[in-house]
C-alpha cells in the first residue's frame, strides 16, 4: 500500500468577517497519490484556491485554517509553526499560480531566481545551481535554455514565463505540486502546450500534482482523478471518466451539462450563405486599423516620424440579419479593435462598415439614428456598469441620451419591461452594481444594450469572465432574445466551443487578417487555413477525455 | 458569488432596508468604529470646526474688532484678570486680546483660507486631471509637464512667487482686503497638481473601462461623460488627498503668515499669531505662542488622521 | 538610453526656460528695489537716474531677453544688495545649503526607509501604531515650530547645541565645508533634523505603502511559495521592487529639501542659499532671486535626470522596452 | 579680548562713500575715521581733525586742523592730500553722502595739517555732516583705481567693496558678506589700545535666533534686542542690557490735501483734511500705553516729530495731550463724521522697533472712536515706495537726524514735494511761507535768528498737525556680564567703547 503524498481531511479555512465568520472551505476531505494528478475543479469561490492555499500555508490574513489536518506523506503538517512550514515550500511541495505575467520578479533575471531558489534548497554551488537552472529550463521546454537564461521575464512571451514559473516550482524536486489554474491566462495554443510539460514533468519525476482550474477540458485532458467543490464543500470524487460520463450529484450534472462543447450540435444553425453578400445587414469592407507606438507624451510635441502598428489589416466580412457571426483568434489578434471600430469607439485607419445600409463613421446628420440601431455587450460585466450609477439610472440611459423616453414614468415602465426581458426582477432597479452576482450584472448590461432597441448587438467575450453554468444561462438568454426580436450578433470569443454553439458564420483572425472566413460548420468541420486546424487541436474537451 | 440562480427567470429579492441602515452598515461606518484614533480626531476636528463657525457667539470677545480692545490688558497670564479688570482663560496678547477668543476667530481665518484654497486647488486640478487623463495626447503632455513643475517647487515657494505677483497687480489700498483671497489663491495654485495627477491617473483607468466606452458607443457628449461617469468614480482618491491637502494648506497658511506675507496681523490666522507669539518666547509669555501653536498642529493632526483613515477606509491599496 | 536622456534634456530645457521666464515676470512685480538702494534722502531724478542705469525703464520682454542671455553664460548680474556677482554669491553660499541638505537628505533617507520596511514588515505591531502616529505629528508640525522648538530646547535650556550658523568652517578650494570641525558637526544637527523631519516622514510613509502593496504582490506570494528566506523575500524581492517607485519621489522630495531649505535656513541663521533668498526676498533683491528660482529648477532637473538613470539600473523592463508601448 | 558681536543686517558694502546707511557706517567706522566723531550725548568730538572753526572774517569757509601722526594701515601717512581726495571723492557723482557735501563748492589743503572748505553760502551748521564722511588714502585709492565711487544702485564694484584701508582702531581679516566679518585691532592706532582686540561681526536676522545665540554662549554682545526680551534678559543671571535713546522719532503721517482718499469710504472729500479730525486722532492716540505694553516701557513718547538731540527741540513741542476718547468722538462728530470712517493704514514690518505692533495698537484706538482701520502691513521695501510715490493715504514711518538739525527733518518732511524737497512728504501739505523758512535756513549765518526761524517753523508745522508723532525709539544693546556697550544715539556703537570686567 503506497501512503498518499498528500492528504486532506476535513479541513475548514475561515474568515473572520467584522462580527461574522465565513467558511470559504468546508470540511473538504481527499488523497492525492504519487505520480497522480488529482484535478479539483468547481465554479469561481468554490474555494479551490483556498484549499491550495491552505496545503501550501499561505492563506492570507485574517484567514486561517479552523479545523481538519493536512498530511503530507504521512506527517501533519497545518499546524507546524510558521518556520517551519516555510521549509517545506518549495522542497517539498512545489506551487504553480495562474498568472505568469505577475508571478515573477521583474526585477531580477530569470536565472537569478531560479539560482536563488535551488541554493536556498539544496547545497549547490553557484555554479552547480546555474547549470541545474539551466536544465530546469530546458525541461520545462524552454528553448535554448542557456542562452535564455540571463533574460528578465519581460523578454519572454506568456507562455514560455509560466514555463519558467513551472521549473521554479520544481526546481528542488518536491513531492507535491499544487498548480492553481495554471493556464487560464493563456491562449488555447499555448495551454495546451504547457499542460503538456506539466503532464510530463510529473511523470519524470514522480511527483503528484494537485491541479486546480474551473475549466473542464483541462481537467479532461491532464487529471486522474478529480474533486468537485461547491461552495465550500467536496461534491463528488472519482476518476475522471466516471465523473464526466456519469455525475452523480445534481451540481456535478449541472456543471457537465453547462459546458459547451465544440463538437457539432445537432439540428444547429442552418448553413449561411455566401459571405460578402451585397445585400447583407452587416458589412465590414477592408477594415484596417494603425497604432501609433512609442513615444507618447512630450515627443507628441514634436515632429518626427511616428511607427504604427497595424492591429486589423484590411478586414473585411458580412453579417445576415438575425444571425450570428463568430470571431475567434487568440488574445492581440484584433478581434476588441474590430468590435471597437464597428461600434463607432475607435475610428477605423480605413475601411468602411455599414450597417442596414448606413455608413457607421459617415458624418453628418443621423448620427443619433446609427447609434441607436448598434449596440455593444462587454467581456467584464464589472467595468461594464458604472458602480455610482443604480441600474435604472444605466438602463435608462440610452433611452434618455437618444431620446427614446424622456418622462420619468415612461423611463420606470420601460427600464422595469427591459428588466423582466432579461429574466431579473425589476424591483432591482433601485440597487448598485455591486450589489448583484456577475452573471446578474451581465443581465443587466445586457439590458442596457436593449434599452437603445437596437438590431445589432456587438458582444465582445460577453461571458468569458463568467463561470461555466452562469455562462450557459447568459448565452441562452441571448439566444432567447435573438429569437424573440430578430437581433443580429457579433459574437467575439476565443472559446472555440462557445463560438460554435452560437453563431451561423465564423471569421478567424491571426494578427490582424481575416485567415478564415464562411459558414461555421464548414470552418469547424474542414478547416481551411493552418491556423485555424492548429486552434482547433489545441482545444482542450472534455469528449477527448481517454 | 456562490450562489447559482436556480432558473433563468429567477426573480432577484431585495431586501428592503433604508439607506441609512445601509450606510452604518457600510464598510467605511465598521472601519471609522474599529478605530479609537480616528474616533478621536474626528472629535477634536469637530470641536475645533464648531469653535471657528460659532465663535462670534462662543468667544468671550471679539478680537477683530479694534475698538473693544484695550491695549493695557495687554500680556495677561492665563487664567488671570488684566489691570483693566477683564479675565482671560488663556492670557491676552501683545494688543490685550484674548488669547482664547483670538484662536477661535484665528481659527476661523486658518480654516476658510484652508478649505477655501484647497476647494480651488480640487476645482482646478479635478478638472484639468480630468481633462488630461481623458483627452490624452499632447494636452495630457502639457498639463502633466506644467504639473511636474510646479511639484518640483515647494508649495511654499510658489506661494511666495504667487503673492508677490499679486501684490504688483492689486492696487496697494486694496490689497488688505484681497490678501485672504490671495492667499487662497497662491495655496490653491501650490497645491493642484496633486490632484490633477491622481485624477488624471485614475481617470485613464476609468477611461479604459468598458461602461464608459458603452456611454461613448451612444454617442454621449465627452464633457457630460467626464462629468457623470468619470467624476464620481473619482471621487475616492480626492476626497483623500482633499483631506490630507487641507491639513497642509493650512501649515502652508501658517507658513506663509509666519513668513509675514498673510493676512492682515489685526484679523490674525494661527499662523500669523504665532509670528505674533514667536517674538515673546524668551520674553516669559509662552501663552502666546504656545496655545495657537498647539491648536495649530491639534488641527493639522486630526484632519491628517481623518485623511489616513479615509484613505484606508475607501482603498486599502491606496497610497 | 541615450535618446530617452536626451528627450528629458529637451524637457528639461522648456522647464527651464518657463521657470526663468515666471522668475523673471514674478520679480518684476515683488516691489521697488529702488527704495534699498537709494539712501534715504534721495530724491526723485535721483530715482529716475538709477532706474536707467538699472535697464528698469526698459520694456519687459527686452528685459527678460537679457536675463536669459545672461543667465546662459552664469551671469545674473549683480545682488542690489550685497553688491557682489549674483553667481559668486551662490557659490559661496551653495556648500552650505549642499551640506545641509545632504545631511538631511541621508537622515530622511535612512530613517525614512528604515521606519518604512519596519512599520511595512509589522503592520500590526504597536510599535508601528506608534511610528505611523508619530510621522502623522511630523506632518502636522510646521517646520519653523520645529526649529523654534529644537533651538529653545537644545540650545538655550540644554546649551547643548549651538543655535545658529555653521560653526568653525574649513576652506578646501572654493569650497567651504564645516564637516570637518567638531563645531561645524554640532552646528549642523538641529538644522539637519529640522529639515529631514518633514522628508523622513513622507518618505517613511510611502516605502511602507508601497512596501504593503508589493507584498500583496503575486511574485511575492510565489517567493514564499518557493520558499526563499523571509530574508531574501523581504529585503531582495520586496524592498527591490519598492525601490522604484519610491526613487521618483524621493527624488524629487530631495529636491524640494534645498528649497525647503528657506525656512530651516532662516530659523537657524544657516548661511546657504535660502537664507541668502529670504533676505533677497525682504529687500527686493530681484537679480538674487531670479537666479535662486534658476537655480532650484536647475536642481530639479538634474535630480530627475538622475532618477531616469537610476531608474535605468533599477528596472531591466525599461533598458530595452522603452519604447514598445505594451 | 575677542567680542563677538551679532545685528540684525550687515553692511552693504565697505566703500565708505557708497552708503549713506546706519549698518553700513557702523562697521566703517571701526575701519575708516571721520573728521569729526560724536560723542554719546550727541556733541561733536575732534577725531581725524583736531579743531575747526569758520575762517575768520569768512564765514563761508571752515577750517579743519587735523591730527598728526597718524597712518593708515598699510603704513602710508595721513595728510591734509587725503583729506581733500576723500571729500571730492564723497561729493563724486554715485557717492550717496553727496547731499551732505552739496554746499562744499571747494575743499582745498593749506598745509600738510590745515584744509579749508569753501562752501557756497554760510553754513553754520555743516561740520555735523562730517560724521560719516571717511578718509581714504589718496594714494592707495589711485593705485586701485577707486576715483569713482562704488555706483551701488547699477551693481557695480570696485576694489574697495571688499578691502579697505583706513586709519581706524581695526583692520579687516576677513569677511563674508551677510554671514561674518573678522576684525583685529590696528597697533598702530593713534589713540589709546582698545580693550577688544578682536571682533567677530555676525548677522543674524531672526530677533529669536539672534537671542538664543547669546543665551546659548555664542555671542557676547547683541544689537537690534526687541523690547520684549529685555526685561527677560536683565533678569536672566550671566546677561545684561544697556538702553538709551535713539535719535530716531517714530510717528504716523497722512493726507492732509483737499483730494479725497482712496482708501476712505468718504469719497467725496478727505476727512483728514479737516484739523479736527486730525486732532481726533491725535486725541485717541495713548502714547504711554503703547510705550507701557507695546514698548515694554522702552520708548519716550513724544508730541514732536523731533528727537531731543536735535538742535530746535524744546520741552513745549515735546509735549503731547493726554488721550481723550470722548473729545475725539465730539470732534469727529463736529467734523461731519459722527460715525466715524474708513482708511488704510500702511505699516512697515520690519523696519523699526515693533513697527507692525504700535500700528496694530494704534488700529484698535482708531477703532475705539469709531474710524474703521484698514491695516496693511509689508517689509520695508514695499513700504517705502508709497510713501516715495505717494500712494498712501496714512502711515507709519521713523525718521533718524544724523545731522542733529532739525533743518534736516524740515527738509524731507515739511517741505512740499518737489523735485528737491519734500521726499518723504506724501501729505500734500505745501505751506509757502514755511518752505520759505525752510529754504533760508541753508544759508543763514546769523545761529541766533536761525534758531528763531527753527522755533517758528516747528510751532507752525506742529499748529497744522501735518504728522503725528508716537514716540522716540529706545535702543537696547544685550551682552553678556563682564562686558559693556555703552548705547550710541545713532545706534552706531563703537568697539573701542567695550570695556570688560
Ligand atoms: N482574503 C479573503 N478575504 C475574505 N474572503 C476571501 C478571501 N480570499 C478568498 N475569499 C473567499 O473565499 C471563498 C473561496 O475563495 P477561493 O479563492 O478559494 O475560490 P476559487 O474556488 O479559487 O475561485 P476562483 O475560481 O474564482 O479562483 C470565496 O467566496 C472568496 O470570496
Ligand atoms: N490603443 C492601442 N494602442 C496601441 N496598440 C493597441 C491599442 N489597442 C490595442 N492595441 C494592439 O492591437 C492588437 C489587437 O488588440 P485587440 O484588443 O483587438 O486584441 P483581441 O483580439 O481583442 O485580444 P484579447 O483576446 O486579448 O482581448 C494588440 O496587439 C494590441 O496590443
Ligand atoms: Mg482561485
Ligand atoms: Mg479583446
Amino acid at each position: 500500500m503506497t501512503e498518499p503524498v498528500l492528504s486532506i481531511k476535513d479541513l475548514v479555512v475561515e474568515f473572520p468577517f467584522r462580527d461574522d465568520v465565513f467558511r470559504a472551505v468546508d470540511g473538504v476531505s481527499f488523497d492525492i497519490m504519487p505520480g497522480e494528478v488529482v484535478g479539483v475543479v468547481g465554479e469561481s469561490g468554490a474555494g479551490k484556491s483556498m484549499t491550495g492555499s491552505a496545503v501550501i500555508g499561505l492563506i492570507d490574513r485574517p484567514g486561517h485554517i479552523a479545523g481538519g489536518e493536512i498530511r503530507l506523506k504521512g506527517e501533519r503538517i497545518d499546524n507546524l509553526p510558521e518556520a517551519a512550514r516555510a521549509k517545506l515550500r518549495g522542497k517539498r511541495i512545489g506551487m504553480v499560480f495562474q498568472d505568469p505575467l505577475t508571478s515573477l520578479n521583474p526585477l531580477y533575471t530569470v536565472g537569478d531566481q531560479l539560482v536563488e531558489t535551488i541554493r536556498t534548497h539544496l547545497p549547490v554551488s553557484e555554479a552547480e545551481a546555474r547549470q541545474k537552472a539551466i536544465d530546469l529550463l530546458a525541461e520545462a521546454g524552454i528553448p535554448k535554455a542557456a542562452e535564455r537564461i540571463d533574460s528578465y521575464p519581460h523578454q519572454f512571451s506568456g507562455g514560455m514565463r509560466q514555463r519558467v514559473v513551472i521549473a521554479l516550482a520544481i526546481a528542488a524536486g518536491p513531492e507535491l505540486i499544487v498548480a492553481d489554474e495554471p493556464t487560464s491566462a493563456l491562449d488555447v495554443s499555448v495551454q495546451a502546450q504547457i499542460i503538456k510539460v506539466l503532464k510530463k514533468l510529473c511523470t519524470n519525476h514522480g511527483a503528484a500534482v494537485m491541479l486546480i482550474t474551473h475549466d473542464m477540458g483541462v481537467i479532461a485532458q491532464t487529471a486522474d482523478r478529480m474533486v468537485v467543490m461547491h461552495q465550500g464543500k467536496v461534491v463528488e470524487t472519482g476518476t475522471v471518466g466516471d465523473i464526466i460520463r456519469r455525475p452523480r450529484e445534481p451540481y456535478t450534472i449541472k456543471l457537465i451539462n453547462s459546458i459547451p462543447t465544440i463538437e457539432r450540435k445537432d439540428g444547429a444553425a442552418t448553413p449561411a450563405p455566401a459571405a460578402n453578400d451585397d445585400g447583407a445587414y452587416v458589412q465590414v469592407k477592408k477594415l484596417v486599423k494603425d497604432y501609433e507606438i512609442g513615444g507618447g507624451g512630450f515627443l507628441k510635441l514634436m515632429p518626427g516620424k511616428v511607427e504604427v502598428f497595424r492591429a486589423v489589416n484590411e478586414v473585411s466580412f458580412s453579417i445576415e440579419k438575425g444571425k450570428t457571426f463568430g470571431l475567434v483568434g487568440e488574445s492581440g489578434s484584433g478581434k476588441s479593435t474590430c468590435a471597437k471600430m464597428i461600434v463607432g469607439l475607435v475610428r477605423p485607419t480605413s475601411g468602411q462598415i455599414t450597417v442596414d445600409g448606413h455608413d457607421i463613421w459617415a458624418s453628418g446628420a443621423g448620427h443619433q439614428e446609427r447609434r441607436k440601431r448598434v449596440q455593444m455587450i462587454f467581456q467584464d460585466p464589472y467595468a461594464s456598469l458604472n458602480p455610482r450609477w443604480r441600474v435604472a439610472d444605466i438602463i435608462a440611459e440610452p433611452m434618455r441620451t437618444l431620446g427614446i423616453a424622456r418622462n420619468r414614468g415612461e423611463v420606470d415602465d420601460r427600464v422595469a419591461e427591459l428588466l423582466r426581458r432579461v429574466r431579473l426582477d425589476p424591483v432591482v432597479m433601485r440597487k448598485f452594481p455591486h450589489e448583484f452576482s456577475g452573471g446578474q450584472r451581465q443581465r443587466v448590461a445586457i439590458a442596457r444594450a436593449l434599452s437603445s432597441q437596437p438590431e445589432f448587438i456587438v458582444c465582445d467575450e460577453p461571458t468569458s469572465a463568467l463561470d461555466v453554468s452562469v455562462q450557459a444561462q447568459v448565452l441562452d438568454l441571448m439566444s432567447e432574445l435573438q429569437a424573440e426580436f430578430g437581433l443580429t450578433y457579433l459574437l467575439i470569443s476565443h472559446n472555440l466551443a462557445v463560438v460554435r454553439q452560437m453563431s451561423s458564420s465564423v471569421g478567424v483572425l491571426h494578427n490582424g487578417v481575416l485567415v478564415e472566413n464562411g459558414p461555421t460548420d464548414a470552418i469547424f468541420d474542414n478547416p481551411q487555413a493552418d491556423y485555424t486546424r492548429m486552434l482547433l487541436d489545441a482545444v482542450p474537451d472534455i469528449s477527448k477525455v481517454a | 458569488m456562490s450562489d447559482l440562480p436556480q432558473t433563468t427567470a429567477a426573480p432577484v429579492v431585495v431586501p428592503k432596508t433604508s439607506r441609512w441602515k445601509m450606510f452604518l452598515r457600510s464598510d467605511i461606518v465598521w472601519s471609522y468604529r474599529h478605530s479609537p484614533i480616528t474616533i478621536v480626531a474626528s472629535i477634536v476636528a469637530l470641536l475645533l470646526v464648531l469653535m471657528a463657525i460659532f465663535a462670534p457667539w462662543l468667544a468671550p470677545y471679539n478680537p477683530f474688532n479694534p475698538a473693544t480692545l484695550n491695549l493695557m490688558d495687554g500680556f495677561t497670564p492665563p487664567n488671570s484678570t488684566s489691570f483693566a479688570g477683564n479675565y482671560f482663560a488663556l492670557g491676552s496678547d501683545s494688543q490685550g486680546r484674548d488669547v482664547l477668543s483670538t484662536i477661535m476667530y484665528g481659527l476661523r481665518v486658518s480654516l476658510f483660507v484652508g478649505l477655501m484654497a484647497t476647494l480651488f486647488a480640487m476645482v482646478l486640478g479635478v478638472s484639468l486631471g480630468l481633462v488630461a487623463g481623458y483627452v490624452g495626447g499632447a494636452l495630457d503632455a502639457v498639463i502633466m509637464r506644467i504639473a511636474d513643475v510646479q511639484l518640483s517647487f515647494p508649495a511654499i515657494l510658489i506661494a511666495l512667487l504667487i503673492f508677490g505677483i499679486a501684490r504688483g497687480i492689486i492696487p496697494p489700498n486694496q490689497q488688505e482686503g484681497a490678501a485672504v483671497w490671495v492667499l487662497i489663491i497662491a495655496i490653491g495654485l501650490a497645491n493642484w497638481a496633486q490632484f490633477a495627477r491622481t485624477v488624471r491617473g485614475a481617470t485613464m483607468v476609468e477611461r479604459q473601462k468598458d461602461y464608459v466606452a458603452a456611454a461613448r458607443i451612444l454617442g454621449v457628449n465627452p464633457f457630460i461623460v467626464l462629468l457623470r461617469h468619470v467624476l464620481p468614480n473619482v471621487t475616492g482618491p480626492v476626497l483623500v488627498i482633499g483631506t490630507i491637502g487641507l491639513a497642509l494648506a493650512i501649515i502652508e497658511e501658517a507658513t506663509l503668515s509666519f513668513l509675514g506675507v498673510g493676512v492682515p496681523p489685526t484679523q490674525p490666522s494661527l499662523g500669523t499669531l504665532i509670528r505674533i507669539g514667536q517674538q515673546f518666547l524668551f520674553s516669559g509669555e509662552w501663552w502666546i505662542l504656545l496655545f495657537p501653536a498647539i491648536t495649530l498642529v491639534l488641527l493639522a493632526l486630526s484632519v491628517n488622521l481623518l485623511g489616513d483613515w479615509l484613505r484606508d477606509a475607501l482603498n486599502p491599496k491606496l497610497r | 538610453m541615450l535618446a530617452f536622456i536626451a528627450r528629458r534634456l529637451f524637457q528639461s530645457v522648456i522647464v527651464m526656460l518657463v521657470v526663468a521666464f515666471i522668475a523673471f515676470l514674478v520679480f518684476r512685480y515683488v516691489g521697488d528695489p529702488l527704495a534699498n538702494l537709494l539712501s534715504q534722502d534721495a530724491n526723485q531724478a535721483d530715482y529716475d537716474a538709477a532706474r536707467q542705469r538699472l535697464g528698469l525703464d526698459q520694456p519687459f520682454y527686452i528685459q527678460f531677453f537679457h536675463f536669459v542671455g545672461n543667465a546662459l553664460q552664469g551671469q545674473f548680474g549683480t545682488s542690489y544688495r550685497l553688491q557682489q556677482p549674483v553667481s559668486q554669491l551662490i557659490l559661496e553660499r551653495l556648500p552650505a545649503t549642499i551640506e545641509l541638505a545632504v545631511a538631511s537628505s541621508i537622515i530622511a533617507l535612512i530613517g525614512g526607509v528604515g521606519l518604512g520596511i519596519y512599520s511595512a514588515l509589522r503592520p500590526r505591531a504597536i510599535s508601528t501604531g506608534f511610528i505611523m502616529t508619530a510621522s502623522l505629528i511630523g506632518v502636522s508640525l510646521p517646520t519653523f515650530l520645529i526649529g523654534i522648538g529644537l533651538i529653545y530646547i537644545f540650545a538655550v535650556e540644554l546649551k547643548w547645541l549651538p543655535s545658529f550658523g555653521r560653526g568653525e568652517v574649513v576652506q578646501i578650494g572654493w569650497w567651504r565645508t564645516g564637516l570637518l570641525t567638531s563645531s561645524g558637526l554640532r552646528s549642523l544637527i538641529l538644522p539637519a533634523i529640522t529639515l529631514s523631519l518633514f522628508q523622513l516622514t513622507l518618505i517613511m510613509r510611502l516605502v511602507r505603502a508601497e512596501m504593503l502593496e508589493v507584498m500583496r504582490t503575486d511574485y511575492i506570494r510565489f517567493a514564499k511559495a518557493r520558499g526563499l528566506s523571509k530574508r531574501a523575500i523581504n529585503f531582495g524581492h520586496a524592498l527591490k521592487n519598492t525601490m522604484v517607485p519610491v526613487i521618483t519621489i524621493t527624488g524629487l522630495q530631495l529636491g524640494s529639501v534645498i528649497a525647503f531649505a528657506i525656512i530651516t535656513e532662516t530659523v537657524f541663521q544657516w548661511p546657504g542659499v535660502g537664507s541668502l533668498f529670504v533676505n533677497s526676498v525682504a529687500a527686493v533683491d530681484v537679480p538674487v532671486m531670479a537666479a535662486y528660482l534658476v537655480f532650484v529648477a536647475l536642481v530639479f532637473v538634474v535630480i530627475n535626470l538622475i532618477v531616469d538613470i537610476l531608474y535605468f539600473i533599477v528596472d531591466p523592463r525599461l533598458r530595452d522596452g522603452a519604447k514598445s508601448g505594451r | 579680548e575677542t567680542i563677538r558681536w551679532a545685528r540684525s543686517s550687515d553692511a552693504l558694502t565697505l566703500d565708505p562713500h557708497s552708503q549713506n546707511q546706519g549698518n553700513t557706517h557702523t562697521l566703517a567706522h571701526h575701519i575708516y575715521e571721520t573728521l569729526l566723531g560724536r560723542d554719546n550725548d550727541g556733541n561733536l568730538t575732534p577725531r581725524l581733525a583736531t579743531e575747526w572753526a569758520l575762517k575768520e572774517g569768512d564765514d563761508t569757509v571752515w577750517v579743519f586742523k587735523l591730527r598728526e601722526g597718524v597712518k593708515f594701515h598699510d603704513g602710508a601717512d595721513f595728510t591734509a592730500e587725503d583729506v581733500v581726495y576723500s571729500i571730492t571723492r564723497a561729493k563724486s557723482e554715485f557717492s550717496n553722502m553727496k547731499q551732505l557735501h552739496a554746499e562744499v563748492e571747494s575743499v582745498t589743503a593749506v598745509d600738510d595739517y590745515t584744509v579749508e572748505f569753501q562752501m557756497a553760502g554760510p553754513s553754520l551748521i555743516y561740520p555735523n555732516n562730517l560724521t560719516n564722511t571717511f578718509i581714504m588714502d589718496k594714494t592707495w585709492s589711485e593705485a586701485n583705481d577707486l576715483d569713482t565711487v562704488q555706483d551701488f544702485a547699477s551693481g557695480a564694484t570696485n576694489y574697495s567693496v571688499l578691502n579697505t584701508n583706513g586709519t581706524g582702531p581695526y583692520t579687516l581679516v576677513s569677511r563674508e558678506v551677510d554671514v561674518k566679518t573678522v576684525l583685529t585691532a590696528n597697533p598702530e592706532w593713534w589713540g589709546d589700545a582698545p580693550a577688544v582686540t578682536d571682533i567677530e561681526y555676525v548677522v543674524i536676522a531672526d530677533a529669536q535666533t539672534r537671542i538664543s545665540a547669546l543665551l546659548s554662549g555664542e555671542i557676547d554682545i547683541v544689537q537690534d534686542v526687541p523690547p520684549q526680551d529685555i526685561e527677560r534678559l536683565s533678569s536672566t543671571e550671566g546677561f545684561k542690557v544697556e538702553t538709551g535713546p535713539e535719535n530716531r522719532v517714530i510717528y504716523f503721517g497722512y493726507k492732509v490735501s483737499e483730494e479725497p482718499l482712496a482708501s476712505s469710504n468718504v469719497t467725496d472729500k478727505n476727512p483728514l483734511s479737516d484739523p479736527k479730525v486730525r486732532e481726533a486722532f491725535e486725541l485717541a492716540l495713548d502714547r504711554d500705553a503703547i510705550k507701557q505694553v507695546v514698548m515694554r516701557g522702552q520708548s519716550i513718547p513724544t508730541g514732536v516729530a523731533n528727537p531731543p538731540f536735535v538742535a530746535g527741540w524744546t520741552e513745549e513741542l515735546d509735549a503731547y495731550p493726554a488721550p481723550d476718547v470722548e473729545k475725539a468722538k465730539a470732534l469727529l462728530a463736529e467734523a461731519g463724521y459722527p460715525d466715524g470712517f474708513s482708511i488704510t493704514l500702511d505699516t512697515p514690518n520690519n523696519r523699526y522697533v515693533n513697527d507692525e505692533a504700535i500700528s496694530t495698537a494704534y488700529v484698535g484706538m482708531l477703532g475705539q472712536i469709531g474710524v474703521d482701520v484698514t491695516l496693511a502691513s509689508r517689509p520695508v521695501a514695499e513700504h517705502s515706495p508709497l510713501i516715495l510715490n505717494g500712494t498712501t493715504d496714512f502711515y507709519l514711518l521713523g525718521w533718524g537726524v544724523p545731522t542733529f538739525d532739525s533743518a534736516y527733518v524740515f527738509n524731507d518732511l515739511y517741505h512740499t514735494n518737489d523735485e528737491t524737497h519734500g521726499t518723504y512728504n506724501p501729505s500734500g501739505y505745501s505751506n509757502a511761507e514755511v518752505d520759505e523758512m525752510i529754504i533760508s535756513l541753508g544759508t543763514e549765518s546769523d545761529e541766533a535768528t536761525r534758531n528763531e526761524t527753527v522755533a517758528k517753523i516747528w510751532e507752525q508745522v506742529k499748529a497744522d498737525r501735518v504728522l503725528l508723532p508716537v514716540h522716540i525709539q529706545v535702543l537696547a544693546y544685550a551682552m553678556r556680564d563682564g562686558v559693556t556697550l555703552p548705547v550710541q544715539p545713532e545706534n552706531q556703537p563703537n568697539m573701542t567703547t567695550v570695556t570688560f570686567e
